[in-house]
């Protein structure tokens, strides 16, 4: 085991440094899919770090839960995202915000849902 | 029994003319009560003539404690007159109204003054005396002003503002009083006044509050504007009756015989004589009788101010000069109500029963005057008796002008009946005349007869030499009257020679009634007139301009949108989160710091 | 069982549980809603005069409801009590009647009614708050009650005018709380005590408690419209006349007068105050009060806003009474605040009338309404020679005592106080006494309605006239046992020791 | 009483009754009403039972699974638990009251589960002693809020909502962080145990910036409180009351009880930070909700200031903690009934007349009389004019502050007194406006209207009965020694 | 420093790059995303430090706990999409109304 | 981007704060590990993991199950997160979903029963269900999310309500809750778990459910 110590700082080292990058990637990239791919691996690498951690439990609820069925939902919802940016009609941009637009009738009116 | 009854008169004095006052309000009853209105002072009248000396009634329980007493002649006289001309005067009303509308107004101020009047008089304490005495003074605005002309409402604001000013002074005279003397009994009070710290305070507003009433030089402004204009039978109470509260109030209060003050006495002999003068100066210039008599009323009341501030000065003598003044204000207030009376008499007739009334006119006159065997000639000379009493100095200058004042009133009287001689157009018509005449008539009987059972010493001993005192003022006023009067007809006859018109402007120099109200109202007009506009007008605007550049500031420093602006920025994300940093990071700093 | 304790609150409920039923009825139900009224006020009435025995005879009514740990609601009818609920209650009937006749089919009567009921038991319970804190419930309670009624007819003028009651009002009761609460902190209990429960307070708190008396008058001189704090009080008369009346005469401005008595008398007591040094500013305050209201009077031209600056101006009284120190004074204080009621109401509701009789609202249409309306106007002359302080009528008790007192603690300027005071006040309201007796009346009035025979309603008419009674009674029969003079006496022998 | 109901754990009982309950809304929506009713009065009876419990016994203590601290998670009912819990269950029967009128159809099915939840979840957070479990509780609450506040699905909920999230999320995430650092530096999650354990050291002072600020966000403190108005303002009424009666207030309770116990002397001046951000909330808070155009916002707003008054108490405390913590709880309770009230009577005046702007409410408030008046006696207790709870724990602040010298604070009390009046009277100034109806107004049911009053009513009565809460309040001495009065 | 350590500060510093993120991004998915990477940091604190327990088994409460956090994550991450979707649907941009102006 | 530059210092100092605070921690800490092996042979499993989740902090675990069912009241409540698949069929996908859907759900319940003594447990084999019903769906299956079938609801309640009656059951028997008995607390852990297993895996394939119907989904 002695002998590993080494070896093990430098697996710690990059699975440290990447988890940071990868983090950082997935959160900067300018391309919402390529985050969310970079955020899936991202979750694989947090279930090796478990792993590394003597945490199988969470590495694998992080593998199923955190990286693959979260990846799903991001996936799922950039799709509708597309969908409704390209379904939905122009947005006015200088519209005022409705928090402080006393005078927006529709915005005063109650909201009961779509039924 | 007899007793009984008559202590059953005293509250019914003060009562019955109340009680028809308010009864006045019911339409319905009205032409009932006007009738029996004129007889309510019989009561009073009773009481003056039946009652014991020793009369009281005591009422605990009403305002803070009130007597009512007829405890000395002063007071019986004081009754005795003034009912007498409320009740021929109330008579003379009713014809003197005879046919017109405002009576049952009329009769309403006239009881309620009535009620004061009496009341003030049967009064032993300050408290119930106020009271009679707000009541009359405030009662009687409506008879000063009821003719509604503008004289006669110029002459009630004047009225009414001095009457609130003497009611003020009055109000502090009395608290200061009774705080002096810790009572309210006006016999007690007198005493303890004599020693008090705030004396001459409580004096000072004595003499105004009263002196107003009583027409004391200076406020004496609303005498000769009020009198002239009120129905003839009000200005005969005016001035016979009412005028007199003042120096009944003087008498209760003021510590008559108890301690000399001699600065006082000056002060009021001082006033006294120079209204005797002043009042016979400016009366001399008026053409309206009315205006006259009410100028001689000052003059006359002047010389009754003259005999308080003599008691003033000897105490010792005061229980004989008390004596004096009343039987002096029985005889100027009959027979100054029998000349107003008479001039509203006079009014209503013509031809010869003008002449017969014109002729009568002369007893109250003469009287007034102070002629020989008139009631007049035994109140001054009786006066004059006592101004021994005085310090010498004083004795010398009474000595000289109290004559020269009979002189005067002579010479003032001689003019009110050549006045009256005038017939004035406007004159006589719609009263009934037999109405009038016959209280009229009643009232000169009293001048002549009634002074004479209240002379304080039997006549024989000193007749003689009143006789021949009072004579020569007379006759002097007489002579010079006629000279007056002599060379007015030449100047008349010159200016008619010169532009054949006749103008009495250049004859007589008039001062207008009120005299010194007119200097007075010059300067004071404007700057009522000022204060009143700063009031109404200049403030407010100030205060909204204000008000409006203050609210222009507030909103030009853009608070909604500076507001609107901080906190939409705070809900700025990125700003909110670097917020909630700072946050955590300033709590664990001070937590390290601790 | 002793039922003592229960009379207090019976007299609280009298008028609450009304009130309460009274929201909750539907705008039509007259008879119910005039059946609970008086039956409330009567029942109020009729405990109060219970209670007013009860007293006399030297019982004790008093109720506890604990409140915090160790500060409880105290309900007490002691002698200052029963004068100012005396009145409350006295008042309070006449108005009802005249309420009742005035509010004749105009709408939100249940509104109204249930809110002048609420009004009535505010006041009821500021005049048996046995303590600082049951009093400042009380006192804040009244502002919320009375709120809705300024606002009644709901005009933009109404608005306003009850936007800045609140302003005052809501301001003054910040500041009773602070001082009321800072009081707490150095005394730890604040029960109204007999002359004062400071007595004995240290020399160190000297500034503390200047401050707190400061705070405290600053917070009731708004309620009882001490200058600078009156300027709701002229805003206030858009109210319907009947709550004009209430506000001025009773509810609101005479809560802050009595409030002013209770902390003068009963929380510092008189002398320890004049010990603090602090009566004589607040006598000063209060003259400057009387002469400031009666000089903005002078100038009005609307009938209610000249009553509104006169009420300012005689609402002073009572706390010159109190800041002068001295029992004399102090009767003259106390006998005040029942004798301001008489006649203010008095005033108030003869301007309803003209205003609901004949659309005269203005002084300067008033010529000749005296011909019009005699009784009204018997009635409002009465209670303007009142407010001047003529005799019999009682505004002349007070002031004679408030005279004798000012003279008697040496204070010898507020003479003049009181003269300059009756100066203006006759020079405003003789003016209009004239114009209504002795000008002639117009050919038509602004807006009259005719009631038949009668000069006006009944309801309307019977009001006024019996307060003016009242007035005059209160004047003419002031030495008799139960005269609000004997009973000005009681208390001021209380507060003082007095035999 | 006690001995038949005295050892049935009521403590438990009440996280399992809403639970269950919202289990049957969720599988049989048609039950739903019933069952929300059902469960609603059952919680507060439960309360009740606890009340009695604790009265007779003391603190209550419940270990769950039987481990016990620190390996299990303890259940603890003390005086502040059983206050909140009652406060929860009372404004919890109001609302449901009011709900049963207020939903219908679907709303009606989403709803009743999401409520149920909620009010599970927060009595359990009430009840919670360990700091991982008020994790869980916290999540729980900030999920079903989010979903109960994004019902209405306009752009506004929806808006309000995310923002909503987002913040709950992050104040969840640093909360967690604490937890993590709090369990690792000494061993254990209980409350109780680290309270004994916890000594000044970094571990602590990163705890305390992390907690506070996530507790901070999460109660909306000023300057903090972005999330609230929008959230608040735009959800249903009675989410919108619950919201602000109770959800502000579960953090809260977070916070104070960490203060109380593990950061208790540690925390230092960060007692007078709180109280200065607390100053400025009521300052702040009061004034935008002065110039707010509509009704709900308004209101909002004045949870923003009112949350300032609770913060107030801390740096107050340390001169007497027992009457100052009492004034909190109460104030904080008082502040729940009153702000349900208030939100449940602006819900009855934006139903009835299709808007909430303020200028237009002369329409509206008057023809809702009982509601006018549910808005009047709930401002009278967020004004602090007695009588009312309100005006108790203003008071007793306010004596604090007098004692301790600090005008400062309790000049601001005063201020924000003057303020609310000023914005509760501007919305009650319309009830007397004579102005006609000019659009045909929704039906207004009674019990929306009834629930509302007598909520407020609540608020009010709470004026009365301050020493008896105070003592309950005080099993357990939750607030440390009781201080003896100078 | 051992390794629990090493893991721990990189979740310090995943938390914070998490926390950089949540503040400079405008888009909500970002934001989402930032928070999921913020809660990842907490939890490898928590796992992390459990393995202080030297060659002996980690502790496994914080396991549990994160096992939980990590389902709650999830649970918030699913809610949070949902609303991001409708939100978008409603006003046509992912991104919170008072960031439109930002310049991101 | 101009604030950028002065946010990263800011974020530093928290940031090197909090990791000084973390490396001051002491060295070797046991935590909770020694109670937590105290207790392993009464907890009724021998993963000390499934043992805290379920029988030391089982509490935590319950709430832990509502927290997902209000996530999916939440999402439903907003209409569901659809998840559509863009192409209207794909044979490779179908095919493999296919295959892969039952090799998961058995894959699910090897990690649930091994949780017991192994790494694995409820919630990992919860996810691995679920994964099969994301599968499922991409591969077609619909279920319409208004009338969501009561059937569908007694799954996804089942994790909860399993917790709710263990809850009673404890309570009432033990007066604690969730204090098994330590002879059957195995199996009623088993229970427990497979309840949720079963909830957890319906859960997170009906978050992905949307209200549309699919019938007229197809259509557009």
């Amino acid at each position: 085991m002695e002998a590993l110590i080494p070896l093990q700082w430098i697996f710690d080292a990059l699975l440290g440094l990447g988890l940071l990058w990868l983090g950082w990637q997935a959160l900067a990239s300018t391309d919402l899919f390529r985050s969310i791919v970079l955020f899936i691996s991202f979750g694989l690498l947090m279930a090796l770090a478990w792993a590394r951690l003597d945490a199988p439990d969470v590495a694998l609820a992080e593998a199923a839960v955190g990286a693959g069925l979260t990846g799903a939902l991001l996936l799922t919802a950039l799709a509708r995202l597309k969908d409704t940016s390209i379904a939905a009609p122009g947005i006015d941009a200088g519209h005022p915000p409705i928090d402080y637009a006393p005078d927006d009738d529709e915005s005063t009116r109650i909201k009961r849902g779509d039924d | 029994m007899k007793e009984a009854l008559i202590s059953l008169i005293l509250p019914l004095t003060v009562l019955c003319p109340l009680v028809l006052a308010v009864a006045m309000a019911p339409n319905a009853a009205r032409s009932t009560v006007a009738r029996l209105a004129p007889w309510v002072p019989l009561p009073a009248l009773l009481l003056a003539v039946l009652a014991p000396s020793n009369l009281s009634l005591s009422l605990p329980w009403l305002l803070l404690g009130t007597r009512l007493a007829l405890v000395n002649d002063t007071a019986r006289l004081f009754l005795l007159f003034t009912a007498l001309l409320w009740l021929l005067s109330g008579i003379y009303a009713r014809a003197y109204f005879s046919g017109q509308q405002g009576i049952h107004r009329f009769f309403v101020y006239f009881l309620l003054s009535m009620t004061g009047n009496i009341g003030l008089i049967l009064a032993q304490d300050l408290t119930s005396f106020y009271l009679f005495f707000t009541l009359m003074s405030f009662a009687s605005y409506g008879l000063v002003v009821h003719e509604r002309s503008s004289l006669s409402l110029h002459a009630g604001r004047i009225y009414i503002i001095l009457v609130v000013i003497g009611e003020v002074a009055l109000f502090s005279a009395l608290v200061l009083a009774t705080t002096a003397t810790k009572s309210t009994e006006f016999h007690l009070v007198r005493q303890g006044l004599a020693q008090a710290e705030s004396r001459d305070l409580i004096m000072l507003l004595a003499l105004i509050g009263f002196g107003i009433k009583a027409g004391v030089l200076g406020l004496h402004m609303w005498l000769p504007l009020a009198h002239p204009v009120a129905p003839t039978p009000a200005s005969a109470v005016l001035s016979g009756a009412m005028i007199k509260a003042g120096l009944l109030g003087w008498l209760q209060l003021l510590p008559l015989g108890e301690v000399m003050l001699l600065q006082w006495g000056e002060a009021y002999i001082t006033l006294g004589l120079a209204a005797a003068f002043y009042g016979v100066l400016v009366g001399l210039t008026q053409r309206d009788p009315k205006t006259l008599l009410a100028y001689s009323s000052i003059s006359q009341m002047g010389i009754l101010t003259m005999a308080v501030g003599l008691g003033l000065m000897s105490p010792a003598a005061y229980p004989v000069i008390l004596p004096v003044i009343t039987l002096y204000a029985l005889h100027h207030g009959l027979s100054k109500g029998a000349l107003f009376l008479g001039v509203g008499v006079i009014r209503a007739c013509s031809g010869a029963k003008r002449r017969r009334v014109w002729l009568a006119m002369w007893l109250p006159a003469l009287a007034l005057a102070g002629a020989p065997l008139t009631s007049g000639m035994a109140a001054k000379f009786l006066l004059k008796a006592q101004i021994g009493n005085a310090p010498d100095t004083w004795v010398l200058v009474l000595q000289t002008l109290l004559p020269a004042s009979g002189v005067a009133t002579a010479l003032l009287v001689g003019r009110c009946l050549i006045l009256l001689h005038q017939p004035r157009t406007g004159d006589s018509g719609n009263h009934s005349a037999r109405g009038l005449v016959w209280p009229w008539a009643l009232l000169v009987t009293a001048v002549a007869v009634l002074p004479w059972w209240f002379v304080p010493e039997t006549p024989e001993r000193w007749i003689h030499a009143a006789f021949t005192a009072s004579l020569w003022p007379v006759l002097l006023g007489a002579v010079l009257a006629i000279a007056a009067v002599g060379w007015r007809a030449r100047l008349v006859r010159s200016r008619e020679r010169v532009d054949g018109q006749l103008s009495t402007r250049y004859l007589m120099p008039q001062i207008p009634p009120g005299d010194i109200l007119v200097p007075m109202s010059r300067w004071m007009t404007p700057a009522l007139t000022h204060v009143c506009r700063l009031a109404e007008e200049r403030l407010p605007t100030r205060r909204e301009v204000l008000l409006s550049s203050l609210k222009k500031t507030w909103s030009n420093m853009h608070w909604q949108g500076l507001l609107a602006t901080i906190e939409s920025s705070l809900s700025h994300w990125p700003t909110a989160l670097v917020i909630l940093v700072l946050l955590g990071l300033l709590a664990a700093a001070l937590a390290i710091i601790a | 069982m002793n039922l003592d304790p229960w009379v207090p609150i019976l007299v609280i409920a009298s008028s609450l549980l009304p009130g309460l039923i009274i929201f909750s009825l539907a705008e039509n139900s007259v008879r119910l809603r005039t059946g609970l009224n008086l039956t409330g006020a009567l029942l109020n009435l009729v405990l109060v005069g219970w209670m007013l025995w009860g007293v006399y005879l030297g019982h004790r009514y008093e109720a506890r409801l604990a409140l915090l740990p160790d500060l409880e609601l105290v309900l007490l009818a002691d002698t200052l009590s029963l004068l100012f609920i005396t009145l409350s209650a006295v008042l309070w009937l006449v108005t009802t009647v005249y309420a009742i006749g005035y509010l004749k089919g105009s709408p939100h009567r249940s509104r109204f009614f249930g809110f002048f009921s609420l009004c009535v038991t505010s006041t009821a319970g500021v005049s048996l708050a046995g303590n600082l804190i049951t009093f400042l419930l009380f006192y804040e309670l009244l502002t919320l009650a009375t709120y809705p009624l300024i606002m009644h007819h709901g005009t933009e003028v109404a608005r306003r005018a009850g936007r800045s009651y609140l302003v005052y009002t809501i301001f003054g009761g910040a500041l009773l709380l602070l001082g009321t609460v800072w009081l707490y902190t150095l005394t730890g209990t604040l029960e109204f005590t007999p002359r004062g429960l400071l007595n004995g307070m240290g020399e160190e708190h000297r500034p503390a408690l200047r401050a707190i008396f400061a705070l405290l008058i600053a917070g009731l001189g708004v309620k009882a419209a001490l200058v600078p704090l009156h300027g709701w009080l002229p805003q206030a008369m858009v109210a319907p006349a009947p709550v004009s009346a209430l506000l001025h005469a009773v509810a609101v401005v005479k809560a802050g007068a009595f409030g002013i008595v209770r902390i003068v008398y009963e929380v510092f007591g008189v002398e320890f105050a004049a010990g603090l040094g602090v009566t004589a500013p607040l006598a000063w305050l209060a003259a400057t009060t009387i002469i400031y209201g009666s000089l903005r009077a002078l100038f009005q031209d609307d009938l209610k806003r000249m009553l509104a600056f006169s009420t300012v101006s005689q609402v002073s009284y009572i706390t010159l009474g109190v800041a002068i120190v001295g029992p004399v004074a102090t009767i003259g204080g106390m006998v005040h605040l029942v004798h301001q009621g008489f006649m203010k109401i008095t005033l108030f509701l003869c301007a309803g009338n003209l205003a609901e009789t004949l659309g005269v609202h203005k002084i300067s249409e008033m010529n000749g309404v005296g011909r019009r309306m005699p009784w009204t106007m018997a009635a409002f002359t009465v209670g303007a020679f009142g407010m001047i302080g003529a005799p019999p009528v009682a505004g002349f008790i007070s002031k004679w005592y408030l005279g004798l007192g000012a003279l008697e603690a040496g204070q010898g300027w507020v003479i003049f106080v009181l003269a300059g005071s009756s100066l203006l006040t006759a020079s405003y309201f003789l003016p209009v006494l004239h114009a209504v007796w002795f000008r002639e009346p117009p050919v038509c009035w602004p807006k009259e309605h005719h009631f038949g025979l009668r000069e006006t309603a009944w309801a309307l008419l019977l009001p006024p006239l019996a307060t003016a009674v009242m007035a005059l009674g209160a004047g003419l029969l002031a030495a008799m046992p139960f005269s609000p003079l004997n009973w000005a006496k009681l208390i001021a022998a209380r507060e003082f020791y007095l035999p | 009483m006690v001995g038949v109901f005295g050892d049935i754990p009521w403590a438990v009982v009440l996280i399992l009754l809403p639970l269950t309950g919202g289990m049957i809304c969720f599988l049989w929506p048609g039950m739903a009403k019933l069952a929300g009713a059902v469960t609603a009065i059952a919680v507060s009876l439960s309360v009740a039972g606890l009340g009695c419990q604790l009265l007779a016994h003391g603190v209550y203590h419940h270990a769950v699974g039987g481990w016990g601290a620190p390996l299990g998670i303890d259940l603890t009912a003390d005086g502040l638990s059983l206050l909140m819990l009652a406060t929860t269950a009372l404004v919890g029967l109001g609302i449901t009251v009011y709900s049963l009128a207020y939903f219908h159809g679907e709303d009606m099915v989403r709803f009743w589960p999401l409520w149920l939840f909620l009010l599970a979840a927060l009595n359990a957070l009430f009840l919670a002693a360990d700091i991982f479990n008020l994790y869980v509780t916290l999540e729980l609450i900030g999920l079903a809020a989010v979903a109960l506040a994004a019902m209405p699905g306009g752009r506004d909920a929806l808006s309000g909502a995310m923002r909503y999230l987002l913040t709950t999320l992050l104040g969840s995430l640093a909360y967690l962080f604490g937890v993590a650092l709090l369990y690792h530096g000494f061993g254990s999650a209980d409350i109780a145990i680290l309270a004994v354990r916890v000594e000044s050291s970094a571990v602590v002072w990163a705890a305390l910036g992390l907690m506070g600020a996530g507790l901070l966000l999460k109660t909306a403190l000023f300057p903090l409180h972005f999330w609230l108005p929008p959230a608040h303002a735009s959800a249903p009424a009675p989410v919108s009351a619950l919201l602000s009666a109770l959800v502000v207030k579960a953090s809260f309770y977070i916070l104070l009880r960490l203060w109380l116990t593990i950061f208790n002397s540690l925390a230092g001046e960060v007692d007078e930070l709180f109280g200065l951000l607390g100053a400025a909330a009521i300052i702040w808070g009061s004034i935008q909700a002065l110039r707010q155009p509509r009704l709900k916002l308004l209101v909002a707003y004045s949870t923003v200031a009112q949350i300032g008054y609770l913060f107030i108490a801390f740096p107050l405390a340390a001169g007497a903690a027992a009457s100052v913590w009492g004034a909190t709880a109460y104030l904080a309770i008082s502040h729940a009934l009153a702000k349900a009230a208030m939100f449940l009577a602006a819900g009855n005046l934006l139903h009835f007349g299709g808007h909430d702007r303020i200028i237009d409410m002369d329409r509206v408030v008057q023809r809702l009389p009982l509601t006018a008046g549910a808005f009047a006696l709930a401002g009278v207790s967020i004004m602090g004019l007695p009588p009312s709870g309100g005006f108790i724990g203003k008071w007793l602040l306010l004596e604090a502050a007098v004692i301790q010298g600090r005008w400062d604070l309790a000049a601001v009390m005063i201020l924000g007194g003057l303020l609310a009046a000023a914005y509760v009277f501007k919305v009650l100034g319309y009830a007397f406006t004579a102005a006609s109806v000019s659009h045909e107004p929704q039906f207004v049911s009674a019990r929306m209207e009834w629930s509302a009053l007598l909520l407020a009513s609540g608020a009010i009565l709470l004026g009365f009965l301050a020493p008896s809460v105070l003592s309950l309040v005080d099993i357990g001495s939750p607030f440390g020694i009781m201080e003896v009065r100078p | 420093m051992n390794t629990a350590f090493f893991y721990a500060l990189v979740g310090v510093g995943l938390f914070f790059l998490g926390l950089y993120a949540l503040i400079v991004h405008a888009h909500l998915l970002r934001k989402i995303l930032a928070l999921n990477v913020m809660g990842c940091g907490v939890f490898l604190v928590l796992v992390a430090l459990a393995r202080r327990t030297g060659e002996a088994q980690p502790d496994a409460v914080p396991h549990a706990m994160v096992i939980t956090g990590i389902v709650v994550a999830f649970s918030a991450t699913a809610l949070a999409l949902t609303l991001m979707v409708k939100l978008t649907a409603a006003t046509g941009r992912a991104e919170l109304q008072s960031d439109e102006r930002d310049p991101h | 981007m101009e604030r950028n530059r002065w946010l990263l210092p800011l974020l530093l100092t928290p940031a090197m704060g909090l990791g000084y605070s973390v490396l001051s921690l002491p060295e070797h800490a046991q935590g909770l590990q020694h109670l937590v092996a105290d207790k392993m042979e009464v907890s009724g499993v021998s993963n000390p993991v499934t043992a805290v989740l379920l029988n030391f902090r089982g509490y935590d675990t319950l709430l832990e199950m509502f927290v997902l069912l209000l996530a999916l009241l939440g999402v439903w409540s907003l209409g569901g997160l659809s998840l559509r698949r863009e192409a209207a069929s794909d044979l490779v996908l179908d095919t493999m979903v296919r295959f892969l859907v039952p090799v998961l759900i058995l894959a699910a319940a090897y990690l649930l029963w091994v949780g017991a003594h192994a790494p694995g447990g409820a919630f990992q084999a919860g996810a691995v269900l679920g994964a099969a019903g994301v599968l499922s769906l991409l591969s077609g299956w619909r279920c319409h999310l208004g009338l969501a079938p009561l059937p569908l609801r007694l799954a996804l309640a089942a994790g909860p309500v399993a917790f709710l009656a263990m809850s009673g059951c404890t309570l009432l028997i033990a007066g604690r809750l969730l204090q098994y008995p330590p002879a059957q607390a195995g199996i009623l852990i088993l229970i427990l778990e497979t309840a949720a297993t079963v909830s957890i895996g319906v859960t997170l394939t009906a978050l992905f459910l949307d209200k549309q119907h699919p019938g007229n989904k197809d259509q557009t």
